[in-house]
């Protein structure tokens, strides 16, 4: 079946609750290593993504377009423009293909060009560069997302505020890496996508 | 001047005490400012800086941020704007000061850049 | 916590801003502040310094600047009290944003200071 | 006669009416290479050390700490913590000398110690340092201070907030080295001191 408008939102939606749902635990995670703010900024920011996404878009490239300008206008912390730029990057890819291997593909991309890490640096680039490769081989299950977020937690910062700690970020899940872990999850979780 | 500045902050607060500084040694430099997320809370908003770029009298624009996250905002915006935007990885009111102080003198971009260069950092 | 914090400006709001920045990451540490003149103008205030020094619940105190003139009231004040200062020639926002995030997670005072050092600069 | 506290005291009211009859042309000089205020900053210190020396000090020490405190508290800007220390300095050294020559070295290796500034920086240290010598040589002239301040012109400041202006703060007299010229100038008019 594949991508299309209605599994899309689904999955939004699904990615949505999801973020809802652990909100206080994402803000934690930001707590040991950051501001504390990622779960709040995730949820104005999903939340909002959920109501505009109530009107049905036109098309995917539309929806891909409405929810990347939505997050960057509402997240407020580094993870807005991350994702928004994530989700821009698939509203131009999904001009030339549906698959969301490369439409995910190109997000990633996207990530790591808008904030110049590169794996090993504790961001959610990590679980991007590990799950995004697992989607393309339909290989992609819930024990490997869990894993990759995991993995996060021996690596030290070199980007994002976790970085000003230096040494002493080690030890803790990278927030954004468990918000990418859910958005993964979800779209596990959204029949007909993968 | 053909040259201005945008300063971009975590706070409100913060740009609007920064644009005071900058304004005493820089009183013709259009300084526009972007500081917290749409609804004044702490963080950064790429709405607010397409603003701050747009209210700017200047079509050239120095571009200084307090945290990372700014900056990544501030590219945002820096591609959905035509004006010209330079941003710099400096420390950002010592370097915004400098700015300013060298665009106040008319100096000219590339001599403003050789000064800022010590002020690098990782940011 | 037993180490402090204080924040010396040319202008009251850059303070006040920065401390609000400072208090996301490092809620518990003691944070006090010096911005403006006496008249609250812009400039800096000995008498300030030194009243942010023991308002600060701490003895020993990290304290940063903007400008290099706010280095002599600091080094003046530094002199009269008879808590322990470190005075730090970094990058003002970005380096106090570090001390704060590092004396939050209980790092000692030589490692602040070593993570401290790239963010020195010319001031 | 050397320095007694009647002299020191007529000194500084000569100072300040230097300052007050030139404030304009201080911050304009100042407004050339650094933030405009230096006037307005001189002013407003030189007026309140006016205000305090109406009641008599007791002693050459105490009128110089006075004199120091008033002008660190009140000044504002870069010069009061270096007028500050300077008269600081004159306080310490006067519990042993009050030869006006030595006492005006010691201010100087204070401002030296508290800017951080040497000769050819195009600070007051300039100035200071050109005129101290000849105080110390009872040869102190009008046209000597004069030189000394002009001096100033010609120099790349290195220290200040001129300093930010690299090489374009050539062209233009330090403002701190002409406000120091009032108080050597000052000096030269008070009988009885040199
Ligand atoms: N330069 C970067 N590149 C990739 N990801 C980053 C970068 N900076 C931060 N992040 C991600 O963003 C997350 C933090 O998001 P959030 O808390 O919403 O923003 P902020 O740090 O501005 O408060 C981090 O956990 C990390 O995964
Ligand atoms: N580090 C320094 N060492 C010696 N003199 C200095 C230094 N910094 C500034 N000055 C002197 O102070 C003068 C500026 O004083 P003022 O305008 O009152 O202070 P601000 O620069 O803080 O506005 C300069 O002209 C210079 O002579
Ligand atoms: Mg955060
Ligand atoms: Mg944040
Ligand atoms: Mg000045
Ligand atoms: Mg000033």
């Amino acid at each position: 079946m594949g991508l299309t408008v209605n599994n899309l939102v689904e999955w939004m939606n699904n990615f949505a609750t999801k973020i809802e749902q652990n909100k206080q635990y994402l803000s934690d995670l930001d707590t040991a290593i950051g501001d504390g703010d990622h779960g709040f900024n995730m949820s104005r920011g999903m939340s909002a993504v959920s109501q505009k996404l109530s009107t049905m878009p036109d098309s995917i490239t539309d929806a891909f377009k409405q929810i990347a300008m939505t997050l960057i206008s509402t997240v407020g912390g580094a993870s807005g423009p991350l994702y928004g730029t994530a989700f821009l990057e698939m509203a131009k890819k999904s001009s030339s293909t549906s698959d969301i291997g490369e439409l995910l593909e190109a997000a990633l991309t996207g990530i790591k060009k808008r904030g110049g890490a590169v794996p090993g640096d504790k961001t959610m680039v990590d679980v991007w560069t590990e799950l995004v490769p697992e989607v393309k081989d339909h290989s992609l299950t819930a024990a490997k997302i869990d894993e990759a977020v995991a993995h996060t937690k021996e690596m030290v910062a070199k980007k994002g505020r976790a970085s000003y700690l230096g040494e002493r970020s080690k030890g803790h899940i990278d927030p954004g890496s468990q918000s990418s872990g859910y958005l993964f999850k979800a779209l596990l979780e959204t029949e007909g996508i993968l | 001047m053909n040259l201005g500045i945008t300063l971009v902050s975590h706070v409100p607060e913060i740009t609007k005490g920064l644009n005071q500084l900058l304004k005493q040694v820089a009183k013709d430099v259009p300084i526009t400012i972007a500081g917290g997320t749409n609804d004044q809370d702490i963080g950064t908003s790429m709405d607010k800086i397409l603003q701050a770029f747009s209210d700017n009298q200047t079509s050239e624009i120095l571009a200084f941020y307090d945290l990372g996250s700014a900056k990544m905002n501030l590219e945002l915006a820096q591609e959905m704007t035509s004006k010209k935007i330079h941003v710099y990885d400096v420390s950002f009111i010592e370097g915004a000061y400098t700015a300013a102080a060298l665009v106040e003198a008319g100096v000219d971009l590339s001599e403003i850049e050789q000064q800022l260069e010590p002020l690098k950092i990782k940011k």
